[in-house]
């Protein structure tokens, strides 16, 4: 991930939009990255990365170099994304099973994924998989696997659930996906390092600081 | 002794009965069941096994079936005592998630790398083998843990299926597989897992029309074939017309 | 492998030769099986199985339905043998890495495998891989797979090293390459089944069993 | 981040130079060799090393060298440390023997599916696995054991390499990579368990000529491709040139 010397409060604007959060998070992917995009929002980035950048996509489901979406004649049941949606195949993708699809997550050869969550903590704790409803289906899929294996996890997610409650918390209250596999959080009024010892605002947009810090129960600290 | 057997019969339908028929699948076993959602499911495998009436099945898949076919009919005639799966909870999957919330049906949840990586390891002879997925979560919870190169990881073992059913896209006439694009998924590490591999593939092509270097499972994982494509029906045994009128695969 | 009901004792010739002893190994490999047959003298049994019989030959460095010893323009240096020995590809090959070779292996998948030996003991163990002399460079190869690997794994040596001493012993005193892991033992003179509690001498060339028994160390028993 | 960089030069040694220079080679490191015998050996590559200097060096290869070329040739002059490997006795590991008698080379030896499964967990994020292979053996005493579903294991850790250098048929114009028959051999396990993968190939095609299909090591794995082919020499960089006028793979 680039390094960010000064934090960067942009008073002069409201919050990020779902579409621009998704652009912030292209932005900070490296030229040339192997990259995973989870299913829901995460997926958004895809448009936001510039084709002369040669980020090379993968998905879960045994592809590297993935397309975009297909529409129309292009779809093909055979080919899809990990939440099941067809998608193209452009020269130099290559297939390969589900084993060896996990491999190459686990192993630690993708450089960057970008996960939805429930809650990250203070020290880089991931929930995205399950709410701990007494009467909640779990249902895992290859989030904990992403979770441990990309170099960098990054997170998409709004910075307050509907209740009003932070989702960047001391410590999660959901059960947990990984433990301190986060490096980064997106969020639409913030960007936040969670890859060191505290947790440092790199990014505000349409609030301060130190705003935030009222707001949230974790200490916040300026790059 | 594992020779590859090709079933065929006037119907596609028929020609599946007959492959479960002769896989010896009998109730209280584990099945695999290919698939992510519906690309590389064996939904013609599947018919003829909710036909057969095996029933106390453990069935191993990646999801607890969609809408009301394959997988989610076999549940919904309740021939299924449990399934172990990475992801049951889709927008369509209202069959597992009433049986579930009535009680009728066991899940166990394994993170999706770690159940591919269970299944490979029992078609590899390994026993089991320390993942660092999962570390530190439910689903870790009660297994032994150890800290290798100075990171946490879980004990894992193998998990392994009686009857394997899958699809692939081609056949060669002695069982080599080819698989499309993202279709492939969990079919070739299910097919060294089970002890006898059922595939339905699109079409057999002769002997000798594969690219040797492109072949995905080796025919010595596959027990049966059924083949899916229009021309089924009784047909000369592909194996003793190797005949080169297809293009590689 | 085969059932054999009654010791058979072939009194009216002499020993097997080579060849005779790897046409008697062919014999006795079922219809259909996948076969990996080791370096040396094991090799031999290929020349001696009838195509229509279908077995499958695996070779450890990556291809399955392997053919047989290329000669003259056949000759391609990317396509050996595991002892390096040039051969061909059959129509129905397929070519892996050597990770899923020792899979198919390790997994149980081959139903034979033919292998030499130093000793063979009582009850199966193998030795082949080392003679335990301090000077000796230990050379191990793919010997420990293919004997905990294979279904049926069946020795092909003489009975007797050169200095007179049996090789068919109570308990090995070369290094181990695998514990209990052989079913039968073919020499020159007998055919042993030791996959059970005790050894049966299924068959004889040139010798009876009685004739046998005075010469091993172990105690030998009919079918 | 690992986007697979290419080397040319006016002759292929020179391109392997470069390679060798650009993959970050020191002194001390391990050092993954591909090939079984000489097939899939990369002697480009090795004789590169060779001229590069880097020396107390850990190889881990099938062999330990035939003849006096190659791996033969880098322990001849000194640059290695130990020797892991499956099978060093051979009628021409003359090079070796000689080192080994007089005490002056390492060896560990491993059987050779173990070798293979131990890059395979090292690729694959598995820190250890319990194995059947070598159970009761010399070669796992001091090892854990451990009996599962009645069968004794032996415990082995992961092997992971500094640099693999490895001989592949063909690779596309982003790194993609085939093999040619019994030459894959540990190629495709070895590029995935070292930091960084240096493949020699007979030739570069463009992007999109090879079959995603058949593609046996994805771009991932490959970071430094040297091209043998006579045609090597300063040329377009394969990636802006995505023509695909050459047949499939």
């Amino acid at each position: 991930m680039s390094t960010v010397t000064s934090t960067l409060e942009h008073l002069d604007r409201g919050p990020l939009s779902r579409d621009e959060m998704a652009a912030v998070v292209a932005r900070d992917i490296p030229d040339g990255s192997f990259v995973n995009l989870g299913i829901g929002q995460p997926t958004s980035v895809a448009g936001h990365l510039r084709p002369e950048a040669g980020v090379v996509l993968h998905t879960e489901n045994g592809m590297l170099g993935m397309g975009p979406e297909a529409h129309g004649e292009e779809v093909d049941p055979d080919l899809t994304n990990a939440g099941k949606v067809p998608v193209t195949e452009p020269p130099g993708a290559a297939y390969f099973h589900h084993a060896d699809s996990f491999a190459m997550m686990r192993g630690g050869h993708l450089d960057v994924c970008v996960l939805g969550a429930f809650q990250v903590s203070a020290n880089g704790d991931l929930a995205n998989w399950h709410t701990g409803a007494p009467d909640a289906i779990p249902a895992v899929g290859g989030a904990m696997d992403l979770a441990n294996g990309a170099k960098d996890v990054l997170v998409m997610m709004t910075l307050f659930a509907k209740d009003g409650s932070p989702k960047l918390v001391p410590a999660c209250t959901y059960p947990l996906t990984g433990v301190g596999c986060v490096s980064r959080v997106y969020t639409e009024v913030a960007l936040f390092d969670v890859s060191g010892p505290q947790v440092v605002v790199l990014e505000t947009w349409g609030t301060s600081v130190e705003e935030l810090a009222g707001r949230l129960d974790v200490p916040l600290h300026r790059a | 002794m594992s020779r590859t057997q090709f079933h065929t019969g006037t119907t596609a339908a028929e020609a599946a009965d007959a492959a479960l028929a002769a896989s010896g699948i009998t109730s209280g076993m584990t099945v695999l069941v290919g698939g992510f959602g519906m690309a590389g499911m064996p939904v013609a495998l599947v018919d003829a096994l909710i036909r057969h009436g095996a029933d106390d099945l453990t069935v191993v898949s990646n999801n607890a079936g969609n809408g009301d076919t394959g997988l989610a009919a076999l549940l919904a005639a309740g021939r299924v005592r449990k399934v172990v799966c990475s992801f049951p909870r889709q927008h369509d999957s209202w069959v597992f998630d009433g049986l579930y919330r009535a009680g009728r049906i066991e899940l166990e949840v394994v993170p999706q790398g770690t159940l591919a990586e269970r299944m490979r390891a029992a078609g590899a002879g390994i026993g089991a083998f320390f993942c660092p997925t999962g570390v530190g979560t439910l689903l870790a919870e009660g297994k032994e843990t150890r800290t290798i190169d100075g990171r946490e990881h879980v004990l894992e073992t193998a998990l392994r299926g009686d009857v394997a059913l899958i699809g692939a896209h081609r056949s060669d006439g002695v069982g080599n597989l080819v698989y499309r694009k993202t279709a492939r998924n969990f079919g070739p590490v299910m097919a060294t897992a089970a002890a006898v591999t059922v595939v339905q593939v699109d079409e057999v092509v002769p002997t000798g029309a594969l690219d040797p270097e492109a072949v995905v499972t080796p025919r010595i994982y596959v027990d049966h074939v059924v083949d899916l494509s229009p021309a089924t029906g009784p047909t000369t045994d592909p194996t003793t017309d190797p005949t080169t009128e297809e293009p590689q695969a």
